[in-house]
C-alpha cells in the first residue's frame, strides 16, 4: 500500500502524532481528512494498491461509487469532529481518532475480505481508546466490554471469510448473500457492528461512556462502515428488511425512556440504522441510494446532535435530561444547532433528512414492502418523540434547571455551525449528494405531496407532544438508568460465573486429591514393605532365603517336568 | 595386532588367568599394603591389556579354542573365547583395574594397613575366579572358578568395617554355597547324561542324549543355582547386605562384575550349551526368567526409592537393573540378547561409578545416610557431579550408556509385541528418576541442616564438619568410568555392534572348531 | 426569551393548532399519489402521526416503570453512576451570571 | 563464500562460551556478559548464513555420530528448523542484554551458574532446531530439560525447589514414559528415525488406532508443549528469574516442545497420514480444552507472571492444534505462530521483569497508574498483548488466520475455539496495561502528574526492540512466509 492511499495517510499521521506538541496535533487532525479527501478523489474507479501477503492478493483501494460515498462522508465527518475536538490535549485520544478514522476509510475501500477484516479489527482497537481516554473505572470496564464485542465481530468475520474461502477459493468482497455457513458468519459479523436487534446493546452501552469528543467520533464510523459492508455483500437480502424494521421500531421505545441524552441519541442512532438496513435489504438501486444517502446525512445530523450534547456536557458536567433545562438562555448557538440537527433527523423540509429518508421509504413502497414502510413511518414519527422534539425542548427550553453555562468554545461552535450548515445545504440543494451516490438518481423529494405529508406528520406530532405535555402525561425524567439486554453479560453471567468456576475448581481439586490420595496410599503401602528394615529391604535370614529357593525350585521343576 | 601367532602371543588366553593367579600369593609374600596394592594393580592391568587384545582378535576372527597346557579336550581343559567372553573379560579386568586405583585411599581408611595385603590377595583371587569363569570352555571348570571367586568374595565382604559385615558375609556364604552346589549337581547330571564336561561337546551331545530326564534335572538345578549367583529376583536377598557391608571399593568392583559374570554363565549354558530351542522352546525358560525380571525391576526399584542408605539403595537398584538384563536375555531374540549383553557392560560401568561416588562421600562424610547429605554439593562438588552424571546414566538420559541399553531393550520388547512390559520398564525408569532425584535434590538444594547440627554440636551421623573434596586418586578413576559411560552413550553403535555379534554367536550355538586357537 | 411567565410550550400551542388545521384542509385538495394500502385514507398522515406519538408515549410510560433501575445498578463505578471526570470539562458559567456571583462573594 | 554452512557451528558458540563464563565468573562481569553477547551475535550470524543457504535451495547437513545401531545424531537445516534457530539465537542476544539489566538491578546470586546453564540450554535449543532425526531431537530435548532445571530452582527457596520438582517430574516423566516409547515404536515400525517429508510410518501397516495412539504418545510425551493435564510445570517454572521465564519458558523451552510436535507431524507421521487416519480427532478436543481452560485460569491469576504463564499454555495449544489439524496451511500457521507468539510473549515477560525490578510489583492489582510512571514498558506491553491476542496490526493475526484457515479443512469448530480464545485473551491481557495507563495512581494526588520511573536502559531497549519486531512482522511477514514455503510437505 502506498503512503498516499487514504488510510495510510491517517496511519502515518497517527505515527507523527506521537511526537507532535498539542497544538500541532490538533492541526494535524484537521488537515489529515483534507489530504484524505484529495487522495480519495485522485483514485480512478477500479482496484488499486494490491499487495501479496501469505499468498493472498490484498487490494487496499477499490474505488467505486459506493466506496467513494462512504469514504467522502467519513473524511468530512472526521474533519468536523477534529474541529470539534480542537481543544483536546489527550494524545491517546487523538491518535485513536486518527487510526479509527483511517481504519474505517480503509474498510470501506477494502477490495477483499481479508483487508476488510484487518481494518475491521483496527477500528475496534482504535475506537476503544475514545472510551478509555475518559480514564474512569466505569469507562475502562465499558471499553473492555465494547472491545470484546467488537473483536467478536471481527473474529466471526475472520471465521466466515475463511469458510467462504474454503468453499469458493475466493476472498473477493462482492455480493455474498446468506448462502453458506461462511457467508452466514460474515453476515452476523456485520450485524454486530450494525447493531442488529439483540446484538445492539454494545452501542448504547459504550457510546455514552466515551469522552465528549470521542462519542462524536464514535457515532460516525463503526455503524456506517457496517452498513456499507452490508450493502456491498448482502444487498437485496430480504431478512434485512425485517431486521431493519425491528431495529427502527425497537430503538424508538428504548430511546424515549432514557435519561442520559447521549444514550437517547445512541438508541436514536440505531433507529436511523434501521432505515439504512431496510434500504440495503430491499436492494433496488433506489433503495441502495437511499441507504447510502441516509448514511451520509445521518452521519452529519447525528454527529451534530452528539456535538450539541457534548457541548452541554462540556459546560455543565452532565448530559442527563433530569438535570438539564432552559440552557437556551446562555447557549443560544448550541441550541440553534441542536434545532437544526433535530429538524434534519425528523426530516423537516429543507433539512438533510428530508431528502434522504424519503428515498428509502419510497423504495419500500415501490417494491411492495408495506410492513417495512409502516415500520419506518412509525419510526420516523418516533424520532420526534425521543430526539427531535424531546432533546431540544428538555435541554434548551422547557423547565429551567437553573444552570447558566457559557456558550460553547469557539472551535466547538464552529464545528457545530459548519455541520448544521451542511445539513441545511444538503436539504436545500441535494444534487451534489445525489451525484455522489453510486446509482443514477431520478428522484426529487420536493414534490407537493411529499411536502404535505411530511408537514402533516410533523405538525400533528408536535400537536400531540404539546397536548400530552399540557395534560402532564409525559413521564418526568429521573436520575435512573434502564435495563437492556446487556444485563445478560453484565449481571447474569457474572452472577453465574462463581458457581461455575467454583464447581470446576471443585472437580479439579477432587481429581487432584484423588490422584494424590491414590499416590500417597500407594506410597504408604509400598513403604510398609519396602522401607529400610521392612520385609523387602532387609537382609533375609538364611532360612527365609532357603525357603524362597525351594519354592522357586518347586515351581521350576513342576513346570518343566509336567 | 590382528595376527596372534601360536608361539608367542597365542598364549594370551592363559596369561589372562595365570597373571592374577600368580600375583595373589605374591601379595601374601610381600605382606606390605602398598606393595601388594601395586602388585594387584599391575596384575589387573596386564589382564586388562590381554583382554583388550582378545577383544580385538575375536572381533575379526573365529572364536578361539585354547587347550590349556596342550592337553586337548576331552582330556584337558579348554578355553573357549568368542566375542561374549572377550567382552566379559575386558569388563571384569577393566573395572577391577579402575577400582583398584580407586581402592587404595578408600581401603586405607577402613582396613588397618597390616591386613590390607590380604584384601588385595582376595581381590586378585576374585578376579582370577571371575575371569576363569568367563574364559573357560569346560563346564566343571566353571564350577571350580565359581568357587574360587565366591570364596574370595566372601572374604572381601568380611573385610567390611563392622560386625554386620561378618553376618552379611556369612549369609552370602550360605546362599553362595547353596547356589554353587546346585550348579555342581546340575553339571553332575549333565556329565551323567552325556559323559563330557566340555561345553562344545555338551552342546553337541545334549540334543541326542539318551537320558533327557537327567538333562532336564540338570537344567533346573543350573537355573536355580545361576539365579542365586546372579541375584535374580526373588533369589537376590543376599546381595543388599553384601554390597552394603563390604568395603566400598570392593562393592564398586563386585557390583560391576560379579553378578554379571554369573549372568554370562547363564547365557553360556542356556544358549550355547542347551541351545536356544531347548531352553526357550521346549522348556519355556522365558516363563521363569521373564516374570522374575519384571518382578525384579519393578519391585526392586520401588524398594530402592525408600532406602535411606545410599549403598542399599544402589544395591536394590542393581537387582532391578539385573532384571533389565534378564528381560533381554529371556526374550531369546537377537535384539533382546543384544540389549541384555550391552546392558551388562553399561550397567557394570554405571554402577561401579555410582558406588565409587558413594565411596568418596563415605570417606569424607563418614556416612551415606541420604537425609543427612544436605548441601553436600558445596563441599564435594566433583563427587556430587559424578554422582549426578552417573545417576543420569542409571536413569537412561540420552548421551549416557544407560540410554543405549534401554533403547535397545524397549525396541526388543516391542519387536516381540510385549508392550505391557515396555510400560513396566518405563515405570521403573521413572522410579529410577525418583530415587536418584531424591539424592540429587538433597545434595544440591537442601540447605545446611547438617551444618546447623554441627554448630550445635549434635551431629547424628559422624563428622560433617570439615567435609571436603575426595582425593584425586579416587576422583580420577571415577571420572574415567564416567568418560567411558559417555563415550559408550555417544558412540553407542560400537558397543551395540559388539553385543550384537556376541548375541549372534550365542544364538548360533557353539561351533566345533579345530582346537588350538586360530587355524 | 429572557423571562417567561408561562411555560414556553403554551405559546406554541395555538400556532401549531392552526398549522394543523391548514394542513388538514390542504390534504383534501392535494393528490398525495398514494402507493401503500391505507395511505389513501383521508388525513392518513395526521392520524398515524398522532396515534403513533401518543401510543409511543404511553407504551414508554409502562416501559419506564418496568426497565427503570438505580444508576448504580451495575455498581457504584459504572458509567451511569459516575461523574464525568473534571479535567475533561470546562464548566464555565455564562459571563453575566458569573460576574454577578463574583460580586456576591 | 559459496560453501554451505555446517549446522554444527550453531552448537559451538553457546558451548565454547562456557569455559569463558566460568573463567571470568563473578569477578569480571562485564567481560563475562560481553563474551556471551559476542557468542550470541556470532550464533545469530551463523543462523543467518544457514538461512541464506536454505533460501538458496541448499540443505546444510552435518556429519553424524552413530548413537545406536542404525540411528545417529545428525544435524540438518530444514526450513522450520532454520526459522526456530534464527528466532532463538536472536532472542538470546536480546535476552542477554536484558538480563544484564535485570540480574544486576535485582542483585541476583549465582549469576555465573545462571549464564552457564543458559548457554547450555541454548545449545540444546539449537540441537533441537537443526535435528535431522527424532533421536537427535530427543537428545536435545532432554538436555534442555536438565539444563534448565537449575535455572528454575535458581533462587534456592523452598518454593523454587518445589517448582523444580514439579518441573523435572513432569518433563522427565512424560518424556521417558511417553515420548521415548513413541520414538522407539517409530523406530521399530519404520526402521528409521529420520525426518522424511511425508513421514515414515505411512507404509508400516500401523493402522488407524495405532496412529492415534502414537500421536497421543507424542502429544502428551512432549510435556514441553504443555498440553493439559501436563501443563503444571510451566506456571511452576515461573519462580525462575524473569529472563529465564522470558527466553526459556516463553520461547525456547516451550517452543522446542511445539516445534517438535510440528516436526513430528510433518516429517515422522506425515500430515497426510494424520489427516487420512483421523487420528487427531481424539486429541483436538484436548488442545481446544487447553486453549480455553488455561485462559479461564489466567483470569483468576493476579500474579502477572502466573497469568502470562497460563496465557503461554493456551497459546502453545494453538500450535499443537495447528499440528493436529495437519494441513499445510495450519502447520505453516503453527510454525509462524512460534515466531509471532515468541516476540509477543518475550516482550510481555520483559515488561513483567522490568516492572518487578523497577517498581517491585508482581501483582496486577497493584499496578494501577503504573503506566504513567513507566509508559514505555506498558506501551510495549500493550503492543505485545495485542499481538498475542492476534489483532492487527501485529503479526499474531497472520498466524491465527493461517491456523484457523487450516481448520476449515477439518471442522470450523476448531477455528471458533481460536476465536473464543481471542476474546478471552483480550479480557485478561488488555486490562493490565489499561489499568496501568488509565487508573488513578495511588501514589500521587489526583490531577498531579506521576513521576517518571522508567526501567533501566538495557531492559528498556530490549523490550522496545521485541515489541517493535512483533509490529514489523505484521507489515513484513514475507521472509517468514518464503522460508516456510520451502517446507516439503510430502
Amino acid at each position: 500500500m502506498s503512503l498516499f492511499a487514504p488510510p495510510a495517510i491517517y496511519l502515518v499521521a497517527a505515527l507523527i502524532c506521537c511526537f507532535l506538541p498539542r497544538r500541532g496535533r490538533a492541526v494535524l487532525l484537521l488537515a489529515v481528512p483534507v489530504a484524505g479527501l484529495v487522495s480519495i478523489f485522485s483514485y480512478a474507479p477500479g482496484v488499486h494498491e494490491v499487495v501479496q501477503v501469505l499468498g493472498f492478493e490484498l487490494s487496499f483501494v477499490r474505488m467505486d461509487g459506493m466506496a467513494r460515498t462512504f469514504a467522502v462522508i467519513f473524511s468530512i465527518a472526521a474533519a468536523l469532529a477534529a474541529l470539534y475536538a480542537f481543544h483536546v490535549h489527550d494524545r491517546l485520544e487523538q491518535i485513536g481518532t486518527l487510526v479509527y478514522a483511517g481504519s474505517a476509510i480503509g474498510a470501506v475501500l477494502a477490495g477483499d475480505l481479508i483487508t476488510l477484516f484487518l481494518w475491521w479489527e483496527a477500528t475496534a482497537l482504535a475506537s476503544v481508546f475514545l472510551m478509555w481516554a475518559r480514564r474512569t473505572t466505569g469507562a475502562m470496564a465499558t471499553g473492555m466490554r465494547y472491545l470484546i464485542i467488537q473483536v467478536l465481530s471481527g473474529v466471526l468475520l475472520l471465521t466466515g471469510l475463511l469458510l467462504h474461502y474454503y468453499d469458493t477459493g475466493s476472498i473477493a468482497f462482492d455480493q455474498l448473500g446468506v448462502v453458506s455457513p461462511g457467508t452466514a458468519f460474515i453476515f452476523v459479523a456485520f450485524g454486530i457492528k450494525c447493531a442488529f436487534p439483540l446484538l445492539h446493546n454494545w452501542l448504547a452501552d459504550a457510546y455514552p461512556a466515551g469522552t465528549i469528543t470521542g462519542t462524536v467520533v464514535l457515532s460516525i464510523f463503526t455503524t456506517k462502515m457496517a452498513v456499507y459492508a452490508l450493502a456491498r455483500g448482502y444487498a437485496g437480502t430480504e431478512m434485512l428488511i425485517w431486521i431493519g424494521s425491528v431495529m427502527a421500531l425497537s430503538a424508538t421505545f428504548l430511546a424515549v425512556i432514557q435519561n442520559d441524552l447521549r444514550r437517547t441519541l445512541s438508541y436514536s442512532l440505531i433507529g436511523q440504522l434501521g432505515f439504512m438496513v431496510v434500504g440495503v435489504g430491499i436492494g433496488s438501486e433506489l433503495a441502495l441510494n437511499g441507504a447510502m444517502a441516509h448514511a451520509f446525512c445521518s452521519v452529519l445530523y447525528q454527529g451534530l446532535l452528539f456535538m450539541c450534547m457534548g457541548t452541554v456536557l462540556y459546560r455543565t458536567g452532565t448530559s442527563k435530561a433530569s438535570e438539564l433545562g432552559g440552557l437556551a438562555r446562555t447557549m443560544p448557538i448550541t441550541a440553534a444547532c441542536c434545532l437544526v440537527g433535530a429538524a434534519s433527523i425528523s426530516a423537516v423540509p429543507l433539512f438533510s433528512g428530508f431528502v434522504s429518508k424519503s428515498l428509502t421509504l419510497s423504495a419500500a413502497a415501490y417494491d411492495g414492502h408495506y410492513f417495512a414502510w409502516y415500520a419506518l413511518l412509525i419510526a420516523s414519527i418516533g424520532v420526534l418523540c425521543h430526539t427531535a422534539i424531546r432533546i431540544p425542548y428538555t435541554v434548551f427550553f422547557g423547565e429551567d434547571s437553573g444552570k447558566r453555562p457559557a456558550e460553547a468554545p469557539v472551535h466547538m461552535r464552529a464545528a457545530m455551525i459548519v455541520t448544521a450548515a451542511l445539513c441545511v445545504v444538503i436539504g436545500v440543494y441535494p444534487a451534489p449528494l445525489y451525484a455522489l451516490l453510486p446509482f443514477e438518481v431520478d428522484y426529487s423529494s420536493y414534490t407537493v405531496a411529499h411536502l404535505l405529508t411530511q408537514l402533516q406528520m410533523l405538525a400533528f406530532a408536535g400537536l400531540s407532544y404539546i397536548w400530552l405535555m399540557r395534560r402532564g402525561l409525559l413521564t418526568a425524567d429521573k436520575d435512573v438508568m434502564f435495563l437492556d439486554t446487556d444485563i445478560v453479560y453484565r449481571r447474569w453471567l457474572p452472577a453465574a460465573l462463581p458457581a461455575v468456576s467454583s464447581s470446576i475448581t471443585a472437580v479439579w481439586h477432587a481429581f487432584q486429591n484423588l490422584c494424590l490420595g491414590a499416590l500417597s496410599f500407594a506410597y504408604q503401602r509400598v513403604e510398609k514393605v519396602a522401607a529400610p528394615g521392612a520385609i523387602l529391604a532387609q537382609g533375609w535370614s538364611v532360612g527365609t532365603m532357603m525357603f524362597v529357593v525351594i519354592v522357586v525350585m518347586a515351581v521350576l521343576l513342576f513346570a518343566n517336568l509336567l | 595386532m590382528s595376527e596372534l601367532s601360536v608361539s608367542t602371543a597365542g598364549q594370551i588366553p592363559a596369561l589372562q588367568i595365570i597373571v592374577p593367579m600368580l600375583a595373589a600369593p605374591l601379595c601374601v609374600l610381600v605382606r606390605n599394603a602398598r606393595a601388594s596394592w601395586l602388585i594387584a594393580l599391575a596384575a589387573s592391568g596386564v589382564s586388562t591389556v590381554t583382554a583388550w587384545l582378545l577383544v580385538l582378535h575375536v572381533g575379526e576372527h573365529e572364536p578361539i579354542r585354547y587347550a590349556l597346557g596342550g592337553w586337548l579336550p576331552p582330556t584337558g581343559i579348554e578355553y573357549y573365547i568368542d566375542t561374549l567372553n572377550a567382552t566379559m573379560l575386558l569388563l571384569v579386568s577393566g573395572i577391577s583395574t579402575v577400582a583398584l586405583v580407586y581402592a587404595r585411599e578408600s581401603i586405607a581408611s577402613s582396613i588397618s594397613s597390616d591386613r590390607q595385603y590380604l584384601f588385595y590377595t582376595s581381590w586378585l583371587l576374585c578376579i582370577t575366579g571371575l575371569m576363569g569363569i568367563a574364559i573357560t570352555g569346560d563346564a566343571f571348570n566353571v564350577f571350580v572358578f565359581l568357587e574360587i571367586s565366591s570364596i574370595a568374595t566372601y572374604s572381601l565382604i568380611a573385610f567390611g568395617k563392622d560386625r554386620q559385615a561378618l553376618i552379611a558375609s556369612f549369609r552370602y556364604v550360605v546362599m553362595g554355597s547353596v547356589g554353587a552346589s546346585f550348579i555342581l549337581l546340575g553339571i553332575g547330571f549333565l556329565y551323567a547324561a552325556t559323559g563330557t564336561l566340555n561345553m562344545v561337546d555338551l552342546a553337541a551331545r545334549i540334543p541326542v542324549t539318551e537320558s533327557p530326564r537327567a538333562v532336564l534335572v540338570a537344567f533346573s538345578f543350573l537355573t536355580i543355582g545361576l539365579m542365586i549367583k546372579a541375584a535374580i529376583f526373588p533369589l537376590h536377598a543376599w546381595l543388599a547386605d553384601a554390597y552394603h557391608r563390604a568395603p566400598i571399593a570392593a562393592t564398586a568392583f563386585l557390583a560391576g562384575t560379579a553378578t554379571k559374570v554369573s549372568l554370562y554363565v547363564l547365557m553360556r549354558f542356556f544358549y550355547s550349551m542347551f541351545g536356544v530351542d531347548y531352553s526357550f522352546g521346549s522348556l519355556f525358560l522365558n516363563w521363569v526368567l521373564l516374570p522374575a525380571a519384571v518382578g525384579g525391576f519393578v519391585i526392586m526399584s520401588l524398594v530402592a526409592v525408600f532406602q535411606t542408605d545410599l549403598r542399599r539403595m544402589l544395591a536394590f537398584s542393581s537387582v532391578a537393573q539385573i532384571g533389565y538384563i534378564v528381560a533381554g536375555i529371556a526374550l531369546a531374540t537377537q535384539a533382546g540378547l543384544t540389549a541384555g549383553i550391552v546392558h551388562i557392560v553399561n550397567h557394570g560401568v554405571i554402577k561401579a561409578a555410582l558406588f565409587m561416588a558413594v565411596g568418596c562421600i563415605l570417606l569424607r562424610a563418614g556416612h551415606v545416610h541420604r537425609p543427612s547429605l544436605d548441601s553436600l554439593y558445596r563441599r564435594m562438588p566433583f563427587t556430587c557431579t559424578a554422582f549426578l552424571l552417573a545417576g543420569f546414566g542409571l536413569v537412561g538420559i540420552p548421551l549416557t550408556a544407560g540410554f543405549v541399553s534401554k533403547f535397545q531393550l524397549i525396541q526388543a520388547l516391542l519387536e516381540r509385541g510385549l508392550w505391557p512390559i515396555v510400560v513396566l520398564v518405563l515405570a521403573s525408569s521413572l522410579l529410577a528418576v525418583v530415587y536418584v532425584g531424591r539424592v540429587i535434590e538433597i545434595m544440591l538444594f537442601r540447605e545446611g541442616r547438617s551444618s546447623e547440627g554441627a554448630a550445635s554440636g549434635g551431629v547424628e551421623h559422624g563428622h560433617s564438619t570439615g567435609i571436603h573434596e575426595a582425593p584425586l586418586t579416587m576422583l580420577v578413576p571415577m571420572y574415567a568410568l564416567l568418560a567411558l559411560m559417555f563415550w559408550i552413550g555417544i558412540n553407542g553403535e560400537v558397543t551395540l555392534d559388539l553385543a550384537g555379534e556376541a548375541a549372534r554367536q550365542l544364538l548360533e550355538g557353539m561351533r566345533v572348531l579345530t582346537p588350538g586357537g586360530v587355524s | 426569551m429572557a423571562d417567561m411567565p408561562t411555560k414556553p410550550i403554551d405559546k406554541l400551542f395555538k400556532p401549531v393548532l392552526i398549522a394543523c388545521g391548514v394542513l388538514l384542509l390542504l390534504d383534501l385538495v392535494i393528490d398525495r399519489h398514494p402507493k401503500v394500502p391505507g395511505e389513501a385514507l383521508p388525513f392518513f398522515y395526521a392520524i398515524i402521526a398522532m396515534a403513533t406519538f401518543v401510543g409511543v408515549i404511553f407504551a414508554c410510560r409502562w416501559l419506564h416503570d418496568v426497565l427503570q433501575r438505580p444508576t448504580d445498578f451495575y455498581g457504584a463505578d459504572a458509567v451511569d453512576a459516575e461523574e464525568y471526570p473534571q479535567d475533561g470539562l470546562d464548566r464555565v458559567d455564562a459571563a453575566p451570571a458569573s460576574a454577578s456571583r463574583r460580586q456576591d462573594s | 563464500m559459496n560453501e554451505i554452512v555446517n549446522p554444527i557451528i550453531t552448537l559451538l558458540p553457546p558451548l565454547l562460551v562456557l569455559p569463558l563464563i566460568f573463567y571470568y565468573g563473578e569477578a569480571n562481569r562485564n567481560f563475562r556478559e560481553g563474551v556471551i553477547i559476542a557468542a550470541g551475535v556470532f550464533l545469530f550470524i551463523a543462523n543467518v548464513m544457514i538461512y541464506r543457504d536454505v533460501m538458496a535451495g541448499a540443505m546444510p547437513v552435518s556429519g553424524e555420530i552413530h548413537l545406536l545401531a542404525g540411528y545417529s545424531l545428525k544435524l540438518s537445516a530444514e526450513p522450520m528448523g532454520v526459522m526456530f534457530g534464527l528466532l532463538a539465537s536472536f532472542l538470546w542476544v536480546v535476552t542477554t542484554v536484558y538480563s544484564i539489566g535485570y540480574m544486576r538491578d535485582h542483585d541476583e546470586p549465582f549469576q555465573t551458574r545462571f549464564y552457564a546453564c543458559f548457554a547450555i540450554a541454548l545449545a540444546a535449543v539449537m540441537g533441537a532446531a537443526y535435528a535431522d532425526n527424532l533421536l537427535t531431537l530427543f537428545v536435545a530435548y532432554e538436555v534442555l530439560t536438565l539444563s534448565t532445571y537449575p535455572l528454575v530452582t535458581h533462587s534456592g527457596t523452598d518454593k523454587a525447589k518445589r517448582a523444580g520438582r514439579v518441573y523435572l517430574g513432569i518433563l522427565m516423566c512424560s518424556s521417558i514414559g511417553l515420548l521415548l516409547p513413541a520414538i522407539i515404536w517409530v523406530a521399530s515400525l519404520a526402521g528409521t528415525l529420520d525426518f522424511v517429508p511425508g513421514g515414515v510410518i505411512a507404509d508400516s501397516g500401523i493402522g488407524r488406532t495405532g496412529i492415534a495412539v502414537l500421536l497421543a504418545l507424542f502429544a502428551f510425551g512432549i510435556g514441553k508443549a504443555a498440553l493439559m493435564p501436563l501443563h503444571r510445570w510451566l506456571p511452576a517454572a515461573m519462580v525462575a528469574p524473569t529472563p529465564v521465564s522470558a527466553l526459556l519458558h516463553a520461547v525456547a523451552v516451550v517452543k522446542t516442545g511445539v516445534f517438535a510436535m510440528l516436526k513430528i507431524v510433518t516429517y515422522t507421521i506425515g500430515i497426510d497420514t494424520v489427516s487420512a487416519s483421523g487420528a487427531a480427532q481424539w486429541l483436538l478436543p484436548v488442545a481446544a480444552f487447553t486453549i480455553i481452560a488455561s485462559s479461564c485460569v489466567a483470569f483468576t491469576k493476579d500474579n502477572l507472571k502466573a497469568r502470562l504463564a497460563y496465557s503461554t499454555v493456551s497459546q502453545l495449544s494453538y500450535i499443537v492444534m495447528a499440528a493436529l489439524l495437519a494441513t499445510t496451511m495450519s502447520v505453516t500457521g503453527g510454525a509462524m505462530h512460534i515466531i509471532m507468539h515468541a516476540f509477543g510473549k518475550i516482550t510481555l515477560f520483559f515488561c513483567a521483569g522490568a516492572i518487578l525490578v523497577t517498581a517491585h510489583k508482581e501483582n496486577i492489582s497493584e499496578m494501577d497508574g503504573l503506566g504513567r510512571r513507566m509508559p514505555i514498558t506498558f506501551a510495549a506491553f500493550a503492543i505485545a498483548a495485542i499481538g498475542i491476542i492476534g489483532l492487527p496490526p501485529l503479526g499474531g493475526v497472520w498466524s491465527k488466520l493461517m491456523i484457523a484457515g487450516g481448520a476449515m479443512d477439518i471442522n470450523v469448530f476448531w477455528a471458533l475455539v481460536l476465536m473464543v480464545s481471542t476474546l478471552l485473551n483480550i479480557a485478561y491481557l488488555l486490562p493490565i496495561p489499561i489499568r496501568a495507563f488509565f487508573s488513578p495512581d495511588p501514589g500521587v494526588a489526583p490531577g498531579q502528574p506521576s513521576p517518571r520511573q522508567e526501567t533501566s536502559a538495557p531492559m528498556r531497549w530490549s523490550l522496545m526492540l521485541t515489541a517493535a519486531i512483533s509490529l514489523v512482522l505484521f507489515f513484513y511477514p514475507a521472509p517468514l512466509v518464503e522460508l516456510l514455503a520451502l517446507v516439503q510437505w510430502r
